[in-house]
């Protein structure tokens, strides 16, 4: 603070004055982009090789790493059938009360794997013998075994493998090349005819209502592995369109309007798909 | 203690109505002794809510103050607004997470804030650190405080009016900000400190960066500051208000500039050495007025003595690894282990408690922002309105570490 | 007929039935304008004061918001080029259109009247604020005889007119219902007070020297070269004047009303939409008044800074080329387009014939431009008064502008001392010193 | 660490001790009951030979079974920091003299440890909720309180609000989730 009053305020002035013309340090972004340090860690992008494909296979170890959870991952198993989740899993309604379970060391009912289960090993047996063991006979074997036990447990298609001695991958190609094999158990499937007049009637729509409100996909299970939403092969008789069956049972009050609500409904005692908003 | 009921909020009994300002305004129910000397209004007295939504708060602080006229007779802080919990964050996520946790409490230097803690974990595990890394870590510090002073100076200035100094000083701050980032792969949260080292060693980048700032950075830094030293309206706002003095100082656990301001020549680097302190030589400056006026200078003569270290580090960098070999899964043995940091707002420290999971038992974490905004209710009373912002400012907290 | 009717085009229906429109129109309006102007004419010419301040005062009005856009582009981009940024850049050319855009945003903003506020006041305070300031640019001269009106107290009117905006800002103030507005308007009641009485003493020095209060013919005895303007007789009475001004128009640094970091906006916090618009516009428009007065008082007004060395008088008579005006009106434009263009056409072969020849038009128009406005200046009096008078006004804008880019605030009780202790004191030592001195030469 | 340091201790405050003054890396440590922190304190802080004016730290430690508040102290003899354990508060009687009359600084700090811990100190003039809100009746540092997202685990079950007044009795083994061996 010099003695001559004012002084100050007449050099500040006078430097704001030279920073007047001085050159300016913005940077006008679009035109020109700031030069981003190699190190830079502010973007996350997946790369890809050079033939364009992408290189993450959806192994979540980054989402694993990641500790305040930014990463969100999603991905669907090899066969397209069910949707796994990683990140933030509070932002998935169906997965809220598995992320508690999981962090509180609990175990969690995951579908994925509930077809692995143990299955008495004797009527496999029983089926076998009475095929002869014949790996070319493998269709109705596998149909014999799903009459069994309503649908193809992976244990059971392992014993067959590893009685018959075919390779397990040929004979989990054959089962899953015929449409009527089903993997999951399916207690319930809800169906929607495809004949022409359904589909003129909304039946395209009450398919999307249907899947929308069973969080599944056509042809797919529900998350918890307890519904199956599929195409009903041939219009029941005496049936109105648009038809929904429920184990072959149509539904006549169900409408592309209240599919939705139905079909929530319907999978709403479950915990698993009880969302909490 | 027995456990409170939970209380309703509609509830009459809660609130006491205080006629002012010809409505009926619902005041807390006082719970303590000073709530209730500061919620009973005398004559003229009124009360007025600066924040959450004030421009000049600091961060999202509620300031409630009880003014006569324009003089503030007292003021009641209200914290929490950022609140996160982090210490019981920190209790949930192992010892490599947590490091990332602690960021953003202390965003404008949020290197101090990893610093403190790895280096209390580092005494869990018995590890040594290379001296590489330390002198990285000193290193970056050292600019980080730099950036934090800077910005300190800006807000300063704003708070006081001006409006041109905290974007030239933000031009500085960037510089720094962009070699940092550079270096640690942040701009804002640089998540750099490892247990055990830091994550990356120096690369061309950022020491090509670093020797073009510091070719003309005492020069720009002084420029700088010229517009507010010598200008009088600064200077006479600034002088004498706010005055802390020693005793006071120590009493309310002042610590940084703000208590060497005061004229107490604590500082960790010397008082406690840690880190590769003890091999730099640099002054610690002290002024004995306890204004604000001192507490703005003195941060701008930490930034020169920072300068200098951060030269020191240039020169005497080894050569060697900068990480110590540590097992990918960190399970310390049962302790305790303390360590404070002189950071540019004063002793961050931490407190960890290992019970031989991979996960601490307890982290206490201890921020100068904290105890620095106790002190406005100390100095604020007999000030103006307008003086508000300028204590707050000269005292320099941040909110996201006050919060926690 | 119908048939024929149908066969038409569109464009040829448009054209039937707008010409003969048109024609009855025009008829009209001729038959009209020939009966009822010469009485119109007559009125206006038997009261012509009337009809002169009407007009003046509806200028005025319409004049103030593009002097407030201007100066809120100027305050922009100057703060931004002393912060080392670049300001707008993106509104129109240069982000030359950024306040017009801010004048859309208020106007579009929801007017929103919180409760419990003083309505009719609440709405009335905003229309005080905004109208004392146009109606104190009535008496400033602008240029010879270009100015609202010429009162024989038109100093006297324009410190009283000023201080009316001080109502308005108790009236926002008390009515906003807020503490902070509160705060702010009792701090604007103070800082008027104590700031008009030196900023109309400041002036008195330059009364006593002009003997009159009429601002034209203080303009008028500043005649001749910068030598004899005011700033050299009261260099004193200058710096009170610009520091009382400061506080009077409300800026930096003496911007308590409206001390954002302090209270929140000052008296304006409860505001929104068109009415937060006028404060916003009043403010810029006082600065502009008070520059433009600063510069009436003590810096020449419409006066060049200097004589001109040597008489320049233009005499161009175009009616004395007869029919040579008319050939000399059709073909410039084209001579000169092509002209202008050719050295371009020739010269790059990347200029393509067409966008030569636009080069060559706008090189023409401007050179056109030009040329009028130099005659103008040359020759029309009010013009070059005009520009003197808005150079001058517009130096003292930027050092507004620059001094809210550079310094700090000051403290209220530190404004309020300053005033009483310094100024007002300096303010009566310079009239005292004024008086003594004009006494003396005049005995002499 | 600094063996004089410690001898020191001892000998000052012999009886006060209740555990070994134990000493890692550049730490002292001495433990002492609740009920003497003010006299101790004031010794620390007075004594010619141990001037140690710099509070560096208060913070409350819940170990499971009891609580604990820790001060870590500064002084200019010893080239350690020194960490007083006042150990053994009860969990139904959290009462600990403040320490407020020797550095008005810690009020914050207790009014923290009261916050994250129901913590009381008797002497603070301000002891309310500091973060929180005033209506928030639980003690979120406590190791009976759980996250959210640690829902399952405490009492209730599946996602509760953060808020539960009183921990239930049929929860009380299962929510202490990890007893200190810290000590």
């Amino acid at each position: 603070m010099s003695f001559v009053p004012g002084m100050g305020i007449l050099k500040g002035m006078a430097l704001t004055l030279r920073r007047f013309f001085a050159p300016k340090v913005t940077i006008r972004y679009p035109e020109v982009t700031p030069d981003i340090a190699v190190k830079y860690r502010g973007r996350m992008q997946l790369l890809y090789d050079e033939h364009g494909a992408l290189k993450c296979e959806t192994c979540f170890q980054c989402a694993q790493a990641c500790p305040i959870e930014c990463i969100d991952m999603g991905g669907t198993d090899t066969k397209g059938r069910y949707a796994v989740h990683w990140g933030a899993s509070e932002t998935y309604g169906e997965r809220r009360e598995e992320a508690a379970l999981r962090r509180a060391g609990r175990e969690v009912p995951d579908p994925t794997y509930t077809h692995f289960e143990a299955v008495d090993t004797a009527a496999v047996d029983r089926i076998l013998e009475d095929h002869d063991y014949d790996p070319h006979r493998m269709l109705s074997i596998l149909e014999a075994i799903q009459a069994e036990f309503g649908h193809l447990p992976v244990a059971a298609l392992k014993q067959v493998s590893f009685t018959t001695g075919s390779w397990y991958a040929m004979i989990y190609g054959t089962a899953t090349y015929y449409r009527h094999f089903r993997f999951e158990k399916t207690v319930e499937q809800v169906a929607v005819c495809r004949c022409t007049a359904c589909l003129m009637q909304g039946g395209g729509r009450l398919a999307d209502a249907l899947a929308a409100g069973l969080r599944t996909g056509l042809g797919q299970v529900t998350p918890d592995g307890r519904m199956r939403l599929a195409w009903l092969p041939t219009h029941l008789a005496g049936a109105p369109a648009p038809l929904v069956a429920l184990d072959g049972e149509p539904q006549p009050e169900v409408t592309p309007a209240n599919a939705t609500a139905w079909a929530q409904a319907l999978a709403g005692e479950h915990p698993a798909t009880r969302t909490i908003h | 203690m027995t456990t409170p009921t939970r209380p309703s909020l509609d509830d009459p009994s809660l609130t006491i109505p205080v006629e002012h300002a010809g409505i009926f305004e619902p005041i807390p129910l006082a719970r303590t002794e000073r709530q209730r000397e500061f919620y009973d209004l005398r004559d003229g007295e009124m009360l007025l809510n600066m924040g959450p939504q004030h421009p000049s708060t600091h961060g999202v602080l509620r300031v409630v103050l009880k003014i006569s006229g324009e003089q503030v007779v007292d003021l009641d802080p209200v914290l929490g607004y950022l609140h996160r919990g982090v210490e019981k964050i920190a209790e949930n996520s192992d010892f490599h997470h947590i490091i990332s946790q602690l960021d953003p409490l202390e965003y404008v230097a949020s290197l101090f804030c990893e610093w403190s803690p790895v280096m209390s974990f580092e005494k869990l595990l018995d590890v040594q650190v290379p001296r590489r890394a330390e002198y990285i870590r000193v290193l970056t510090g050292e600019l980080n405080r730099i950036a934090s002073h800077m910005l300190f100076l800006g807000w300063y200035a704003l708070d006081l009016g001006g409006i041109t100094p905290i974007l030239w000083s933000f031009a500085e701050r960037d510089e720094i900000v962009e070699m940092l980032a550079a270096i640690t792969g942040a701009k804002l949260l640089f998540n750099y400190f490892r247990i055990g080292g830091v994550n990356g060693d120096l690369n061309h980048e950022f020491m090509s960066r670093l020797g073009d700032w510091m070719s003309r950075a005492g020069a720009q830094l002084e420029a700088g500051m010229g517009l507010l030293n010598e200008n009088e309206i600064f200077v006479r706002r600034a002088r004498g208000l706010g005055v802390l003095d020693r005793e006071t100082a120590l009493r309310m656990c002042a610590t940084g500039p703000n208590l060497r301001a005061s004229g107490v020549p604590f500082d960790i680097r010397r008082a406690h050495p840690y880190s590769v302190y003890p091999e730099l030589e640099f002054e610690i400056p002290t002024r004995r007025e306890g204004d604000s006026l001192a507490r703005y200078l003195l941060r701008m003569d930490e930034v020169r003595q920072s300068l200098r270290i951060i030269d020191q580090c240039l020169h005497q960098m080894p050569d060697g690894p900068v990480m110590a070999r540590l097992p990918r899964l960190l399970r310390p043995r049962p302790g305790r282990a303390y360590s404070a940091v002189e950071g540019p707002r004063g002793q961050y420290s931490c407190y960890a408690i290992s019970d031989g999971t991979d996960q601490p038992f307890r982290l206490r974490i201890h921020d100068p922002s904290f105890l620095h905004l106790q002190l406005v209710g100390l100095l604020m009373p007999g000030n103006l309105i307008a003086d508000t912002m300028a204590i707050m400012a000269s005292l320099d907290p941040v909110m996201g570490g006050v919060d926690k | 007929m119908t048939a024929y009717w149908n066969r038409l085009s569109v464009g040829s229906r448009a054209f039937l039935i707008i010409v003969p429109a048109l024609l009855v129109v025009g008829a009209i309006l001729t038959v009209a304008v020939a009966l009822l102007l010469p009485p119109v004419l007559d009125f206006l010419a038997a009261n012509l004061p009337l009809a002169r301040f009407v007009a003046a005062a509806a200028a005025i009005i319409v004049v103030t918001i593009p002097v407030a856009f201007v100066i809120i582009y100027m305050e922009l981009k100057v703060i931004a080029a002393m912060n080392l940024r670049v300001g707008p850049d993106r509104v129109g050319p240069y982000g030359s259109l950024m306040s017009v855009m801010h004048g859309l945003k208020v106007l579009a903003k929801e007017d929103f009247t919180p409760r419990g506020v003083d309505v009719p006041i609440f709405t009335l305070a905003p229309i005080v604020v905004f109208a004392s300031i146009p109606l104190t640019m009535l008496v400033i001269p602008f240029a010879p005889g270009v100015f609202g009106q010429d009162f024989n107290i038109g100093l006297l009117y324009f410190f009283a007119i000023g201080g009316m905006s001080v109502v308005g800002l108790m009236m926002a103030g008390w009515a906003s219902f807020n503490k902070y507005s509160l705060l702010g308007a009792l701090r604007a009641a103070a800082q008027a007070i104590s700031y008009e009485l030196p900023l109309t003493l400041s002036v008195v020095g330059i009364i006593i020297l002009a003997g009159t209060m009429s601002l034209n013919s203080i303009v008028q005895l500043q005649a001749g070269s910068f030598l004899d303007w005011n700033i050299w007789k009261q260099p004193l009475g200058f710096i009170i004047f610009f520091i009382a001004a400061t506080a009077e128009a409300n800026r930096t640094p003496l911007d308590m009303t409206e001390a954002d970091q302090e209270l929140v906006a000052g008296f304006a916090t409860e505001y929104s939409g068109m009415r937060f618009g006028f404060f916003f516009f009043a403010e810029y428009v006082n600065v502009f008044v008070v520059s433009a007065l600063s510069a009436v008082l003590f810096f020449g007004g419409w006066n060049a800074p200097f004589n001109w060395p040597f008489p320049v008088t233009l005499s161009l008579d175009p009616g004395g080329m007869g029919l040579g005006l008319i050939f000399l009106i059709a073909l410039a434009p084209v001579a000169g387009t092509i002209i202008l263009g050719l050295p371009f056409w020739l010269l790059s072969s990347r200029v393509s014939t067409l966008r030569a020849l636009v080069i060559g038009f706008v090189l023409f128009n401007l050179l056109i431009v030009g040329a009028f406005m130099g005659w103008a200046f040359v020759s029309a009096a009010w013009v070059s008064g005009l520009v003197w008078m808005m150079l001058k006004t517009f130096v003292f804008v930027f050092i507004f502008v620059q001094m809210r880019g550079t310094l700090p605030r000051v403290r209220v009780d530190q404004l309020m001392s300053f005033a009483w202790k310094w100024l007002l004191p300096a303010a009566l030592l310079n009239i005292f010193v004024t008086a003594i001195a004009v006494s003396i030469l005049a005995n002499r | 660490m600094d063996r004089a340091f410690r001898a020191l201790i001892e000998r000052t405050f012999g009886d006060d001790l209740t555990g070994p003054v134990r000493q890692r890396h550049d730490e002292t440590e001495m433990r002492i009951r609740p009920g003497d922190v003010p006299q101790v304190m004031r010794t620390l802080h007075d004594d010619p030979r141990l001037r140690f004016e710099y509070l560096g730290d208060l913070a409350g430690v819940d170990t499971g079974t009891d609580f604990q508040v820790v001060y870590h102290l500064w002084s200019v003899v010893t080239p350690d920091w020194l960490r007083v354990v006042a150990d053994g508060i009860p969990r139904d009687q959290p009462r600990i003299p403040s320490i407020t009359f020797l550095w008005k600084g810690a009020e914050w700090m207790e009014r923290e440890a009261y916050d994250m811990f129901g913590l009381v100190f008797e002497g603070n003039r301000d002891l309310r909720r500091i973060y929180l809100p005033d209506e928030f009746v639980s003690f979120p540092l406590r190791k009976d309180f759980h996250l959210p997202d640690d829902a399952s685990r405490s009492p209730g079950g599946g996602v509760r609000p953060m808020e539960d007044a009183a921990t239930p009795a049929d929860a009380a083994e299962t929510t202490v989730r990890r007893t200190a061996k810290a000590r």
